[in-house]
């Protein structure tokens, strides 16, 4: 206990004393100023970020229930981040919304969730954080209180992550049966891959390749996005994914690594299914949301590939480019956010000749999804050619061949939305969107990072050295 | 001689013009930005000239190399030898011309010529990179700003035509870095690394049961890019439909770089493959040739004309490759750049007709070389470079690839080499059915009367490639002198890999 | 020695009067273009004549008083790989310098004429740039040492040919032609460059000199030419063959020879200049300068060009008695007297008596191009005149055009054969050479000879005697324009002023005539033969009465049925019928062609390519994306909407996983 | 019994009627954890599940239904097939189960007392609970609000 | 009745994880979806406590994570209900069929 505790859960407590502030705000009800309080909330979600990159250190406590290093600080530094740009493009949404405070209490108690997730160290807390990451969102996609769509999304959202969290339940019951272990670092030795042993690990697999949605576990995906407002769309697409994408990464990789064959096939099969079902289903959206969903979860796909890798450069090929699909993704749902607050319009066709009046808009919506489909000069591109660089790695040649043909059946479909921006006619385009200063900030952020995290190597080498 | 410039101009160029307010200062900007792009290319002849002349036997010259991504090996590394040089004079010239031609374009002018830009950045990068990554990144660059280009300012059914194009070339590309990976991954120092750098993987020795797998990947995804026989369908639609700067840049200079690809990464660093499938290369080059220059007879667009004619001469550069011997190759390059230049002076005339007449159809056309007696003349010359006339840069280049191809010995080749030489008869028929009935003959349409001949930006840019094209057939010595050892590199390494 | 900078200027004056003309013409120096042209025609000329002098009488033999070629000078132009290059070069031997001076004289006699004939043109410098561009090309052609520059200069030629003849662009018969003209000859050229690739290819090198010297000595070269063989016949032939082809389509022999007469739609100075003197000839000057490997190692070849030659003549010769365009009857007349010069150089030998064939085959060319030039400005003339290219327009000229009378009739008795003109002596040597090497050529020949003089003298009768007087024949008669200028001036111009044409019509006409007469005299032999050696040609009177005497019957017959205006010609064309109607059809060989092309080429390869590639090939493209649409299409009912159906499917999924992990898919 | 109730609970066309076979299920499993002898767990399920989840359940009947009447049967080739895949699990799971030998482990027994219990909970040393503890106090926090700003009543639309 | 072991357990759990499962794929009232939800967690609960009591008693891991997954299913329960009493009063219906406004 002691400094020791307070420097290692530092990004935890400083989750849970945000969390704890905004009841006390709450409750006392002082500040009536929306904005103030915003801003507020902002700064400290700034100052959390910041906070993340002093004083780090390896180490574990509770007996080995909470572990964390290095990686694990730098991931939730991201999620943090991440949740900072969110927070920034909803601010117009928000300022209207009156239950502003329990938005963000809610919003940061999942990714708190996540934390702990992140850097769990048995079963119990994996599966804690998992749940404290689900439910509150749930009641999050319900936060567009009259739509109708919110609360179907937030139930479709609830029924099927409680399912799936059952199987995973099933799975991890089922592992603890046959190992008799719930800590990580005792479970390898006891991994003898015997039936039901793969039976379980297959189970705990598919309760995270749910949250992932990953073929053929992701129905639920495109009509929670469509249906929920869009800053929780914007945050389950890109936070929590990223949260599960790590928790692959510093996690499961290395419990089953002992599994080693298996879970490469396993793998792989999800890709060839993720990447396909995604590209075909996203080919004939016409709400921009739906779309981006699908295109998520194409991406999710790649990011697998990288993870075939099984070593330290798959694993910073896919931090990486998480950090870039953060960029690239919030900016596009800055985009379709600020579009769908003063318009009210979502579908594709409502953006044909958007350029017209929205140069900039534009633009961004356009590099945005060039970096979706990793075109060049666009960080998208660096991030898919590292991960499939790394997928290439083992000389699953075939593999590559799929996934680099399959960006080109993508990139038709971002294309449509780049040919609806520019090139089709309309008579009576969206009008010029207003956006506030905050949105501003955080789209020339995601503009930056789009931009520079290609040319600029330095952060990738960061994310090697610190994985190193 | 500081390569980057090459990149860095380009870009500037993009960058001011973004920040113009007024159509007028766009124009400038974009004019003084490709001339001082010309400018550079011309001073790099001139330096590279000179190192040569004071005995630099490196391979590259002027390289530069950073590491950009350290532990994915990836370097910044560039360099140039005559074959790159030729190819970035090339495009200096076709970006020039580009931007003088569309001078006159008021819709969203910022974006049009920041496009251009982009689009000139990505061939110099090209042209310049000697290491692969590097090289995919530039080739993809290109790629997105033609997109847009065809979509926003193109005509006629460009919305397809763009889709078209752009899913097209990014399937090249896609086989392109399925090739890349698998060179790389099969690379190795001795000391385990890989590497993308392409001298270096020269050096070492891919395993011929890979190159077997690589080298047709590679090679089609390249040669997507050069319209090779059965990928080349998005050449025609993109080309007719594109605005004219941007055929001019699509047949000039993007179809060039599948063809140095070819060249510079297939061949170079898969000669064994390259060996195994030189009579595929050559089947297909072949029938692009004769069936490129049998189709355009059909064609009575005049842009479908210039594209199906494009298909097929740049079969010539296929077959020069193919053929593997010295001269051939060096009459591939050749063929490249005086094609870039014909084609882009070609598409230059087509344009200028096209915004008077409002027509490309040839049967709707006639009489313009009375009314415009300048673009006529444009015309026709294009025409007779595009048929092969001695004094012209086709002629020299045309010849070089059949000699070449003639010391190749087999008979197979040999009927090959027969067929390409039957085939400018061909581009004779349909260059002269062209010009015949489209500037010649009696005027069609009285309204052409009225119609005005060149302004000045425009009779400079065709000036810029009339002269580039006349530089090239009539004194072909210095590009010779420009290619030859560099392509006797190539071929020396292609021999040494035995086969021949 | 004679200093190759001044010989160099002979090409390039041309040249730089075609650039010079060409830039500034149109603005600055519309009327004076014509007299600048001349004048530097004018030069070359001279420098010309100056240079055969010098070769001839000075410096060109040497010890053993032999005729050697000296290469004036030579450039590299293009490097193909080590000892295989095209060289810019001048070469200088007999038959060059006799190109030379005949090239310039009669180009400068043309663009005299032309100050006249094209006076008011529109496009007037524009014509006069097309000839010295022209000009520029023979000349290269013609000096060339190097047979890839040959190739070079020959496609210029062509193209300049091309120019000229669509000089009336808007004229679409005019424009058909020219690019009849080109394509034709490009087909040919094709057969040419193979051979070039050929014979480079064998001889290691693209240079006359050293060709020629690998290919007539015993060489590796020379073995490894003759070993290797394609379809059983030796690479030498086919090289030789397929160059020859290439000649064949230039000197317009059968069954390249469709070009010529619709080629007469260009201006009439312009076919007496590249279509009668010059450009027709190249393909004889071709096999001439490649004699020497003819001759001495490849005779089959040789007998090719014999029977080519000798079937155009004849064929030509037949065809010319039925035309009625007096353009087009002398075109067939061209390509009949290259016939001869083409059988002539076949059946020539090497060296001594032996190539006496070759030595009269260039003499012929000499004073062809002489007469034959003459002829074709005299038609002009009369074509200036009439304002029409038909016979039955003509009739009873010789009073209102003396001059171009006389100098026609001269024209046609030295084509004739006719003593003391010229083309009795080229004739003489021709059918002599024949003679002695093979008795069938002979008689053909002989027979060819008096069609000619037929056929001529038709020409002659019906243009300037027949009817009574061109005035009343006339009255009334407003031809349609044969050129682009405006009617009603040119017409007061061509009658009342000078009645029948400018001074600078004249002149030409005249000095042509001379040399039509003189020309015979000159002792061709001692300064041409095949070997350089001089020749001495003697003469026996016995042996040419024959042929004269043929001639002189196809005269009178002529005279019987031309001279006055009667139904003669129509009832024997009658009488003949089939073989008239298929005469003047010129043997449905046009018809032939078209077929091929249009109906061949185009419906059977071109509309095929174009579909598949629009429809297979393209269609393929299209389908992929389409299939992958409608299987998304097909896919999107599977989001149903339903919670439960989602739930289905993952549990399905689940189980399928389960099952395929534990059961088939172990490690 | 569980079975049994389990069984009826889901099959059951009266909503009703359904909750109080699942009650009966429920009870039936805290019987179970009696009979293992982990009376604290029984107690849990016995507390949370049938005071508390249970009657939530009932209320939000009461609310949502005009009680009495039948739900809509579910669609006969969905039932099938579900049915069909539920039993293909079961079969395979339990065949798995069986082929499994389940080691046994060795150490000795811990009394699972209320006040082991207890002391694990709250402690934070070896085998200490109280991280999770925590954090579902945080959970139940998050959800608690959740729940609240949803169900908060808004204006019917008219 | 007999000496029940952990078989005879097991099958029980796994009998009613099955039927939840069941029950959840066809019920078409959201609540008794969630019933059903509650069904499996139970025989997770029941795995949970039967490899505790007969396989690992050292540790109370298993105890432990049933206690977590009770409060869970508690909390799951509180804000799935929510969100059906808020999806009632728009649709005035708890038919999941209903629920189908997003698709495609």
């Amino acid at each position: 206990m002691g400094k020791e505790f307070f420097i290692l859960m530092k990004p935890e407590l400083g989750l849970m004393l945000i969390i704890f502030l905004l009841l006390i705000l709450k409750i006392w009800d002082g500040i009536k100023e929306k904005t103030t309080l915003l801003s507020i909330v902002n700064i400290v979600l700034l100052l959390n970020f910041v906070a993340g990159f002093f004083f780090n250190k390896e180490g574990t406590l509770f007996s080995g229930m909470y572990q964390t290093n290095d990686i694990l600080v730098l991931e939730k530094s991201i999620l943090s981040f991440g949740t900072l740009l969110i927070s920034l493009i909803a601010w117009d949404w928000l300022k209207k919304h009156e239950h502003m405070l329990e938005f963000y209490i809610l919003l940061l108690t999942t990714l708190l969730g996540m934390n702990f997730m992140i850097s769990a160290g048995n079963f119990m807390m994996l599966y804690l954080g998992l749940e404290l990451a689900t439910i509150p969102l749930a009641a999050l996609c319900n936060f567009d209180l009259e739509k109708l769509k919110s609360s179907e999304a937030a139930l479709k959202m609830i029924l099927s992550s409680a399912f799936a969290s059952c199987i995973l339940l099933f799975g991890i019951s089922m592992l603890y049966g046959t190992t008799g272990t719930l800590i990580f670092s005792e479970l390898p030795a006891h991994l003898d891959g015997g039936m039901l042993q793969m039976l379980a690990f297959i189970f705990v697999f598919i309760g995270f390749a749910f949250k992932l949605s990953v073929v053929p576990f992701h129905f639920w995906t495109a009509d929670v996005y469509e249906g929920s407002p869009v800053a929780v769309t914007s945050y389950l697409s890109v936070i929590s994914k990223g949260a599960i994408v790590f928790v692959f990464i510093s996690t499961l990789i290395n419990l089953f690594s002992t599994l080693g064959a298996t879970w490469y096939h396993l793998l792989v099969i999800s890709i060839v299914m993720t990447i396909t079902a995604g590209n075909l289903f996203a080919m004939r959206q016409d709400n921009i949301k739906r779309f981006l969903a699908f295109s998520s979860i194409t991406q999710v796909g790649y990011i697998l590939l990288g993870l075939t890798n099984g070593t330290d450069a798959g694993s910073a090929s896919a931090i990486y480019f998480l950090v870039v699909y953060i960029f690239s993704n919030l900016a596009a749902f800055g985009v379709v956010s600020m579009v769908s607050e003063q318009t009210g319009k979502e579908n594709i066709s409502d953006f044909n000749g958007f350029y017209k009046n929205n140069k900039v808009a534009g633009w961004v919506m356009a590099l945005a999804l060039f970096s979706l489909a990793g075109i060049p000069p666009t960080a998208g591109f660096f991030g898919k050619m590292f991960l499939v660089t790394a997928g290439a790695a083992k000389g699953n040649y075939l593999l590559l061949a799929f996934a680099s043909l399959n960006m080109v059946v993508s990139l038709y479909y971002y294309l449509r939305v780049v040919k609806a921006i520019f090139i089709n006619a309309n008579e009576n385009p969206i009008e010029k969107v207003q956006s506030s200063f905050p949105v501003k900030i955080a789209l020339g952020i995601c503009m930056l990072g789009v931009i520079a995290t290609g040319f600029y190597s330095g952060i990738y080498d960061y994310i090697v050295s610190v994985i190193k | 001689m500081n390569l980057t410039l090459l990149i860095l101009i380009p870009l500037l160029t993009a960058i001011v013009i973004l920040t113009c307010k007024s159509l007028q200062s766009v124009r400038w900007v974009a004019f003084i930005g490709s001339m001082i792009q010309l400018g550079l290319s011309g001073m790099l002849l001139y330096a590279y000239n000179t190192e040569r002349a004071l005995g630099n036997t490196a391979q590259m010259l002027f390289s530069e190399r950073h590491s950009w991504y350290a532990a994915l090996n990836i370097e910044y590394y560039i360099g140039v030898d005559g074959i790159s040089i030729a190819m970035i004079l090339l495009t200096a010239f076709v970006v020039a011309a580009g931007v003088l031609i569309s001078w006159k374009m008021e819709m969203l002018s910022k974006e049009f010529f920041f496009l251009l830009m982009l689009l000139s950045v990505g061939a110099y990068g090209f042209f310049i990179s000697l290491d692969l990554f590097t090289m995919f990144f530039f080739l993809e660059v290109a790629v997105i700003p033609k997109f847009l280009l065809i979509g926003i300012w193109g005509s006629g059914k460009k919305e397809y035509s763009a889709m078209k194009l752009a899913l097209m070339l990014m399937g090249g590309s896609a086989l392109v870095l399925i090739g890349i990976l698998g060179v790389y991954y099969n690379t190795n120092d001795g000391a385990g690394n890989h590497t993308f750098d392409i001298l270096k993987i020269s050096q070492q020795h891919i395993p011929i049961s890979l190159q077997l797998y690589f080298f047709p990947v590679l090679f089609t995804g390249f040669g997507v890019f050069t319209a090779m026989f059965p990928f080349h369908t998005w050449a025609p639609d993109g080309h007719s439909s594109a605005p004219t700067a941007a055929s001019m840049f699509l047949a000039g200079i993007s179809m060039k770089l599948g063809g140095y690809g070819c060249l510079r990464v297939a061949m170079y660093l898969m000669p064994e493959g390259a060996h195994h499938y030189s009579w595929a290369i050559i089947l297909v080059a072949t029938i692009a040739i004769i069936y490129g220059a049998f189709a355009t007879l059909m064609q009575k667009d005049l842009k479908y004309i210039n594209a199906y004619s494009s298909v097929s001469h740049c079969g010539f550069v296929l077959l020069g490759i193919g053929m593997m011997t010295q001269t051939a190759i060096v009459g591939a390059v050749m063929q490249m750049v005086s094609h870039g230049l014909m084609t882009a002076l070609f598409f230059g005339a087509i344009g200028m007709m096209y915004e008077r007449t409002h027509t490309r159809q040839v049967a709707q056309l006639g009489g313009l070389l009375k009314v415009m007696p300048f673009i006529g003349v444009v015309f026709v010359i294009a025409g007779l470079c595009s048929l092969g006339l001695p004094g012209l840069s086709g002629f020299a280049a045309e010849m070089t690839v059949f000699v070449g191809s003639w010391q190749n010995p087999g008979m197979w080749h040999r009927l090959a080499t027969i067929l390409a030489c039957a085939s400018i008869v061909v581009t004779a028929v349909y260059i002269l059915r062209a010009a015949g009935a489209s500037v010649m003959g009696p005027i069609k349409d009285e309204h052409f009367r009225a119609l005005k001949d060149a302004n000045w930006n425009e009779k400079l840019a065709s000036v810029l490639l009339l002269v580039a094209i006349l530089a090239i057939g009539m004194a072909p010595f210095w590009l010779i002198d420009l290619v030859g050892p560099d392509s006797q590199i190539i071929m020396d390494h292609l021999t040494n890999a035995g086969g021949l | 020695m004679l200093h190759s900078k001044l010989i160099a200027l002979v090409p390039l004056l041309p040249l730089a009067t075609f650039l010079v003309i060409g830039l500034f013409g149109r603005k600055y120096l519309k009327n004076f273009s014509g007299i600048l042209g001349t004048l530097s025609l004018l030069t070359a000329a001279v420098i010309s004549f100056y240079t055969a002098y010098e070769y001839f009488f000075v410096v060109g033999k040497n010890a053993a008083g032999v005729y050697e070629q000296i290469i004036a000078f030579k450039y590299t132009w293009l490097q193909f790989s080590p000892g295989m290059s095209i060289d810019m070069g001048i070469i200088l031997d007999p038959i060059s310098i006799m190109m030379i001076v005949v090239v310039t004289f009669v180009s400068l006699m043309v663009h005299i004429y032309s100050m006249g004939y094209m006076h008011g043109e529109e496009r007037y410098s524009t014509y006069y740039a097309f000839l010295s561009l022209f000009t520029f090309s023979m000349l290269g052609l013609v000096l060339a040492s190097n047979i890839f520059q040959i190739y070079i200069f020959w496609e210029l030629v062509g193209v300049s040919s091309f120019l000229l003849i669509g000089f009336y662009y808007d004229k679409p018969s005019a424009v058909a032609a020219a690019k009849k003209a080109f394509i034709v000859t490009r087909f040919a050229d094709l057969g040419f460059l193979i051979g070039i690739l050929v014979l480079a290819f064998y001889s290691g090198t693209l240079d006359f000199q050293t060709l020629i010297e690998r290919f007539t000595t015993n060489s590796e070269y020379y073995t490894a030419v003759t070993a290797a063989s394609f379809m059983g016949i030796s690479a030498l032939t086919w090289g030789l063959v397929l160059v020859f082809i290439g000649g064949a389509g230039k000197s317009a022999m059968f069954p390249l020879h469709v070009w010529l007469p619709d080629a007469m739609e260009g201006p009439t100075p312009v076919s007496a200049l590249i279509h009668a003197a010059t450009m027709v000839v190249a393909g004889v000057y071709l096999v001439a300068r490649l004699f020497p490997v003819f001759a001495l190692s490849c005779p089959p070849a040789l007998d090719v060009v014999t029977y080519v030659g000798l079937f155009s003549s004849l064929f030509a010769a037949i065809i010319a008695c039925t035309q009625t365009d007096i353009k087009r009857v002398l075109a067939y007349s061209t390509m009949s007297q290259i016939g001869f010069m083409m059988f002539a150089l076949g059946i020539s030998g090497y060296g001594g008596e032996e190539g006496l064939g070759y030595m009269a085959s260039m003499f012929h060319l000499f004073t062809h191009a002489m007469f034959k030039a003459l002829l074709f400005l005299g038609a002009g003339a009369v074509i200036h005149y009439v304002h029409s290219n038909e016979m039955k327009d003509m009739g009873g000229l010789r009073k209102s055009m003396p001059v171009t009378h006389i100098t026609f009739l001269i024209a046609c008795l030295a084509i004739a054969g006719i003593p003391p003109f010229a083309g009795f002596f080229s004739k003489e040597e021709i059918l002599a050479a024949a003679f002695h090497s093979n008795k069938v050529v002979f008689v053909v020949a002989i027979i060819t000879a008096a069609i000619t003089a037929f056929y001529m003298f038709r020409l002659y009768f019906s243009i300037f005697w027949n009817k009574p007087s061109y005035a009343e024949a006339s009255a009334g008669e407003q031809k349609v324009e044969a050129h682009g200028h405006d009617d009603h001036a040119h017409t007061d111009h061509a009658h009342e002023k000078h009645g029948e044409g400018t001074k600078t019509m004249l002149l030409p006409l005249i000095l042509l005539g001379l040399l039509a007469i003189g020309a015979g005299f000159i002792p061709f032999g001692h300064f041409v033969s095949s070997d350089g050696k001089g020749l001495e040609t003697e003469f026996h009177l016995m042996f040419s009465l024959a042929p004269v005497g043929l001639a002189l019957l196809g005269i009178l017959l002529a005279m019987w049925l031309y001279k006055r205006a009667n139904t003669k010609p129509t009832r024997i064309s009658e009488a003949v019928g089939g073989i008239y109607r298929a005469a003047y059809r010129k043997f449905y060989i046009d018809e032939i062609y078209l077929f091929i092309t249009k109906k061949i080429i185009f419906n059977v390869i071109g509309k095929p390519a174009a579909w598949i590639d629009k429809n297979i090939v393209d269609g393929c493209i299209n389908l992929s994306a389409t299939l992958a649409e409608n299987f998304s299409e097909t896919l999107r009912p599977m989001q149903s909407g339903k919670v439960q159906h989602y739930a289905m499917f993952f549990f399905v999924g689940v189980l399928g996983f389960a099952v395929l992990f534990i059961y088939f898919w172990t490690n | 019994m569980i079975i049994g109730g389990a069984i009826m609970a889901v099959t059951s066309l009266k909503i009703f009627r359904a909750a109080i076979y699942l009650l009966f299920s429920l009870i039936g499993i805290a019987g179970l954890y009696f009979w293992l002898n982990y009376e604290f767990i029984a107690a849990v399920q016995i507390v949370v599940y049938v005071g508390g989840i249970v009657v939530l359940i009932i209320f939000s009947i009461f609310l949502t239904h005009h009680s009495g009447e039948d739900m809509k049967a579910p669609k006969i080739a969905q039932s099938v097939f579900a049915a069909i895949a539920a039993a293909a699990g079961f079969a395979l799971t339990l065949t798995l189960i069986n082929r499994h030998s389940f080691l046994v482990g060795a150490e000795k027994a811990v009394e699972p007392s209320v006040n082991n219990i207890g002391m694990q909970m709250l402690s934070t040393t070896e085998h200490g609970y109280l991280l999770p503890f925590e954090v579902i106090s945080m959970l139940l926090l998050a959800s608690m609000i959740g729940a609240i700003v949803i169900a908060i009543k808004i204006k019917p639309k008219a | 009745m007999n000496e029940i072991g952990l078989p005879q357990i097991l099958v029980i759990s796994v009998a009613l994880f099955f039927i939840g499962v069941y029950g959840f794929l066809t019920r078409r009232n959201m609540i008794t979806m969630l019933m059903s939800i509650e069904l499996i967690l139970n025989s997770v609960n029941i795995n949970f406590i039967a490899f505790n009591k007969y396989l690992f008693p050292g540790k109370l891991d298993g105890l432990f994570f049933t206690v977590i997954i009770i409060t869970i299913a508690a909390a799951e329960a509180a804000v799935a209900i929510a969100i059906i009493i808020n999806l009632y009063r728009k649709y005035k219906s708890i038919d999941v069929e209903d629920a189908n406004s997003m698709k495609f």
